[in-house]
């Protein structure tokens, strides 16, 4: 399979620099700078998982750690990992990755056909059965287990070590986009001791898939000034592929920083993964927002996508996932995308937006892109 | 109540599941009910169930600050067994369990109590003799035990590390077949919704302010949507109950500790057994949803937040994968505490108290759940009856004066 | 006392193991093809003595002083030093001195020239002293890997004056003290040094460390 | 995870070089055999277990191994003072600072 959705234009990734990846048991291509997801969806790859009770096909979504749906088994044997979101994992080269559920396979699976009982098991419907007879439960639980669970656990033992460190410091930036590294700088200007964390693989949180302009600089290279600033301190700690997982009493804070996980291999010398104990004087949560699905009917099925993702699948990654593209938005946020997808030489068949009149800046720049910025579509 | 069954889902699939039954009314107080239960967890519903079935009280109200179970029976691991070491309590728990055995039946609710067996490990000889000696004494009481080796302990649960060459190595187990899981939510909606149908009003989002009292004895209780006359207060609020017994100027021997519980991701079945440890402090089990369930110590300090502190996890992760070295690539997923009033001997104050017609059931400190039934059981005949169940008798709050304590610390699983 | 007995120090295994790892004869324990960024080095047989005293009491403190030649440190977390000998602030009436002199010899003119209510608690034989010394980095995460305490906040220490805290080391404790030189001693019970010795080798690995004889 | 200032070292330090050794202020009696079963019942075993302000002893087992006093906020948290052996509290559930 070729990578028929990769652009040129990709800011943050290499179209040079090919990294060769299973997906399933197949071989795929993806380019240095890509995730998991952004190279799937470059490979075109559409379903990537099932749901858990209906075993309903699922595509990727999101692009980050919000992704609900590409769930994935990486690696295998003892250095296997369960239930990563492909939208968080680095390619490298080697790299397996494996759908968790579906059988025989993703793409057609047997199980599907408990959605055709979908009526008989509402919400909780195992309260209400499998009681009778009583000494038969034992016997419903064990298949009931089997259906359950996502990726599998290792069965032998954890060849990697890990290791934890104490922090402490004045000010912990959580969240390395625009706000938190102008705060993070902030203060080590001041001369306060800072750790900045982020749980990207790179600084700059949206501005990694923003082609706007800050002070009349690239986006991007406005990041990339400011990060090198950053690391100039003394004073201030970087940490990249580091999640802030706990807020804990008087202001304790839990970061995981995955050290080697993106190279692919096990650590032969210090930690796949570092535990930060952080104790702060100020903490500043900079940890950005996501945005909200809509919810309409079938807004489950694979090719449904946030709008912030399609822009940054085509702006940091270089990738278009797909062709044609129906935007259905609330806001003028996903006016921008319209753009995007326009510049990447893609077909916008219509906006809808739910609102009767909208006016603002950016609603107006698409028209002429050849589409309008009010479409109805009609309901049957 | 209209009965639950495989029929009943097909004829409701046909009315797109519009036409349910409510599990329970949302009842107006009345002025006056024969009994008040404070305390919408778990016991308190199993009390009113059981003052309702047992001993025909049914002019009961249940009053809960919060929802229905929303406290500790909606934060534990669920673990079910009754291997303790006296008499007492082991009694106590056998009770419980027999009447966990026919719960699903009993209140026409799947609880999904899975007697998929529990084993306590021990990891040096003294470890081991606690062991013997605990599993003969269960054996004296007609209770099911038995000390496997480690290598059933590997049968029992493949991944689990047996190897000599580390920190805390398995010499052994106690293990109960007849011990398990149970699934918490339903524990609560099967009694509140067996109470309701026999007339007891479930009355949520309503806290109990004050105990009035009238030379000596209950009249009522104040609450926030005010007074509610009886003669009977049952106080069945885990982790608050020194906060009760204060608005009826009592002090109790308990201190609220928080009590931490995380799970895993969900992966495939792994583990399907539950797998304590005293002396690494943790204990496991896999849910049927696939989450590894994985509960700690209590924190080391009296608090009422539901969070507690990270070092205890941490040390429980520790310990888990010591025991499961697999495990320590499964990824943590959520982490919550819960408090739980802890009693100098281990073991839970199920009595009467200096003022009449004011009950007390608390003090299980971190093993309540699994004596939900039992507890309900006996609470609810000492209350009809105003003098202790047999079974209760043992766990009056007078033992902290006679000195008559039950130390259960040995088989309580972890440190309280 | 029978004379042919051999006084070993806690880590005298790790220096014969120490002495081995520069032929390579156990690189399990010792890489030795790196650049060892840390180095650990044990100061053998030191007499260790606990002191308590009323330390707003001049004439204790002075006495202790005359002795030593080392004043009495009464801000906490502190200590005091001479060539000779240290003394740490454990508590409000509680010190460690640390002497190359010979602990029976200093015990008996400590117990000379103090009256009151004093004690005096030769503990040379439970304790040891070790040296961290290396790359400031590597320095500070070896720390950051093993204390809960923030070294980093300490300011430099003088020639003959620093900082100085008891606290977690690994699961087991330590005194801490930073040296005018950028260095860190750490004062452990002896039935811990061997296993604190196997942590800070474990925990250096990835700067290279090595323990010297 | 706390971090509760020692009286003695003068320095805030971490929940894990502490130990908790439960209600403060609680007098042991002068003559433990003139108590009655009831009376020393009492002093072991029952507390005040307050949701809120409480005063208590920890022991800096890691540090100076000293006891103190501390005023914390149960619910919260929030350790609002900590105090020598032998001080009264400056904080307490009746009111503030008085």
């Amino acid at each position: 399979m070729s990578q028929i959705n990769r652009l040129n234009t990709g800011a943050r990734t290499d179209s040079t620099s090919r990294i060769n990846f299973t997906y399933n048991g197949k071989q795929m291509q993806g380019v240095a700078g890509d995730t998991l997801a952004s190279a799937l969806l470059a490979n075109g790859v559409n379903v990537v998982g099932r749901s858990f009770k209906y075993s309903r096909p699922r595509g990727i979504v999101g692009h980050g750690a919000e992704e609900p749906n590409a769930i994935m088994q990486i690696g295998s044997g003892a250095a296997t990992v369960p239930n990563l979101r492909a939208t968080q994992v680095e390619l490298y080269e080697g790299l397996e990755s494996a759908s968790v559920n579906g059988w025989p396979n993703v793409n057609f699976d047997l199980m599907s056909i408990t959605g055709w009982f979908g009526r008989m098991m509402p919400p909780g419907f195992y309260y209400k059965t499998f009681m009778y007879p009583a000494k038969l439960w034992m016997t419903y639980e064990h298949f009931i287990r089997k259906a359950a669970g996502l990726g599998s656990a290792p069965v032998q033992d954890d060849p990697d070590s890990y290791d934890k460190l104490n922090q402490h410091c004045d000010v912990l930036v959580v969240g390395a986009g625009p706000a938190g590294l102008v705060a993070a700088r902030e203060a080590a200007r001041a001369g306060a001791r800072v750790i900045i964390a982020d749980e990207q693989s790179e600084f700059g949180g949206s501005l990694l898939a923003s082609i706007n302009s800050i002070d009349g600089q690239a986006a991007t290279s406005w990041v990339d000034e400011l990060v090198a600033e950053l690391e100039s301190f003394s004073n201030v700690q970087t940490l990249p592929r580091s999640t802030a997982f706990g807020y804990y009493d008087h202001n304790f804070l839990g970061i995981l920083q995955r050290r080697t996980d993106h190279l692919g291999i096990s650590a032969d010398s210090g930690s796949r993964q570092r535990l930060h104990r952080v104790r702060a004087k100020r903490v500043i949560l900079a940890t950005g927002a996501f945005e909200r699905p809509l919810v309409f009917a079938q807004n489950d099925i694979p090719g449904v996508m946030q709008a912030s993702s399609v822009s940054t699948y085509i702006n940091r990654y270089g990738v278009a996932p797909g062709n044609r593209m129906i935007l259905f938005t609330t806001n003028d946020n996903a006016y921008q995308t319209a753009i995007d997808w326009h510049r990447a030489g893609r077909a916008v068949v219509a906006v809808v937006d739910s609102r009767s009149a909208p006016s603002g800046e950016i609603v107006g720049s698409g028209t002429g892109n050849g589409y309008s910025s009010n479409s109805r579509l009609r309901s049957d | 109540m209209k009965k639950y069954s495989g029929f009943s889902l097909f004829k409701n699939a046909l009315s797109y599941h519009e036409n349910w039954q409510k599990l329970w009314r949302s009842p107006k107080p009345k002025d006056y009910y024969d009994v008040i239960v404070v305390g919408g967890g778990g016991h308190g519903l199993a009390t009113a169930y059981y003052l309702a079935k047992v001993h025909g009280i049914t002019k009961v109200a249940v009053i809960e600050k919060g929802y229905l179970g929303g406290g500790n029976t909606a934060r534990n691991t669920t673990i079910i067994r009754s291997n303790y070491l006296w008499d007492e309590a082991a009694q106590l728990y056998e009770l419980s369990l027999k009447l966990w055995e026919g719960l699903s039946q009993e209140l026409n609710y799947n609880v999904m109590f899975s007697q998929r067996g529990v084993l306590n490990l021990g990891h040096n000889l003294q470890d081991m003799r606690d062991i013997e000696r605990r599993v003969n004494a269960n054996r004296l009481n007609g209770i099911d035990g038995e000390v496997v080796t480690p290598e059933r302990v590997k049968e029992i649960a493949p991944l689990i590390n047996i190897s000599k060459d580390c920190r805390y190595p398995i010499l052994g187990a106690s293990w109960q077949p007849r011990g398990g899981t149970a699934r918490h939510d339903a524990v609560a909606w099967g009694y509140a919704r067996g109470a309701d149908a026999l007339g007891v009003d479930l009355i949520q989002e309503t806290e109990v302010i004050g105990i009035r009292r009238k030379n000596g004895s209950v009249v009522g209780v104040e609450t926030t949507q005010g007074f509610i006359g009886t003669r009977k207060v049952a106080c069945v609020t885990a982790g608050n109950s020194g906060v009760v017994a204060a608005m009826a100027g009592l002090r109790l021997p308990v201190e609220s500790r928080p009590l931490q519980a995380l799970v895993s991701e969900p992966v495939k079945p792994c583990l399907d057994t539950v797998v304590m440890s005293n002396a690494v402090h943790g204990y496991i089990s896999q849910s049927d949803k696939g989450d590894l369930v994985i509960g700690a110590g209590v924190d080391g300090y009296n608090g009422y937040g539901q969070r507690g502190s990270f070092h205890v996890i941490e040390h429980t992760l520790q310990a888990i994968c010591e025991l499961f070295p697999a495990f320590s690539r499964v990824r943590m997923n959520r982490q919550w505490g819960g408090v739980v009033d802890t009693c100098p001997d281990a073991c839970p104050i199920i009595s009467k108290t200096s003022v009449d017609g004011l009950y007390f059931n608390c003090g299980w400190g971190t093993g309540g759940f699994k004596a939900t039934p039992g507890s309900g059981y006996v609470f609810a005949d000492t209350v009809a009856n105003d003098h202790p169940h047999p079974l209760a008798a043992a766990f009056n709050v007078d033992r902290f004066n006679t000195g008559a304590l039950i130390d259960e610390h040995g088989a309580a699983g972890v440190a309280h | 006392m029978p004379n042919n007995i051999t006084r070993e120090t806690p880590l005298h295994y790790f220096h014969k193991l120490s002495s081995h790892a520069s032929s390579a004869q156990s690189p399990e324990i010792f890489n030795g093809q790196v650049e060892f960024a840390l180095v650990v080095k044990e100061a053998p047989l030191s007499s260790f003595l606990n002191l308590r005293g009323n330390g707003s009491d001049k004439g204790f403190c002075s006495a202790v002083a005359e002795v030593l030649g080392v004043t009495v440190p009464t801000e906490p977390g502190t200590y005091h030093s001479n060539k000779d000998s240290s003394i740490y602030w454990l508590g409000p009436d509680e010190w460690l001195l640390f002497s190359c002199i010979d602990a029976s010899n200093l015990e008996a003119q400590l117990r000379k020239a103090l009256s009151g209510h004093i004690s005096i608690v030769d503990i040379s034989g439970g304790q040891t002293l070790i040296n961290l010394r290396g790359d400031p980095c590597a320095l500070a995460i070896l720390l950051k890997k093993s204390s809960v305490y923030d070294f980093a906040a300490w300011p430099d220490a003088d020639i003959n004056a620093g900082r100085c805290a008891q606290t977690t080391f690994a699961k087991a404790t330590a005194v801490v003290t930073n040296k005018a030189d950028g260095s860190y001693d750490l004062i452990l019970r002896r039935s811990f040094a061997d296993y604190i010795a196997k942590w800070l080798l474990d925990a250096g690995q990835e700067f290279g460390c090595r323990i010297e004889a | 995870m706390l971090l509760i200032h020692c009286p003695h070292c003068r320095e805030d330090r971490e929940e894990e070089e502490y130990s908790y050794s439960g209600e403060a202020h609680i007098v042991r009696p002068l003559e433990p055999e003139a108590l009655s079963d009831q009376e020393w019942g009492d002093y072991l075993f029952f507390r005040k277990n307050p949701k809120g302000i409480h005063h208590e002893m920890w022991y800096h087992a890691v540090g100076c191994r000293r006891y103190f006093y501390a005023t914390r906020n149960t619910l919260s948290y929030e350790i609002l003072e900590t105090y020598k052996v032998g001080e009264q509290p400056q904080v307490s559930a009746q009111g503030a600072a008085q």
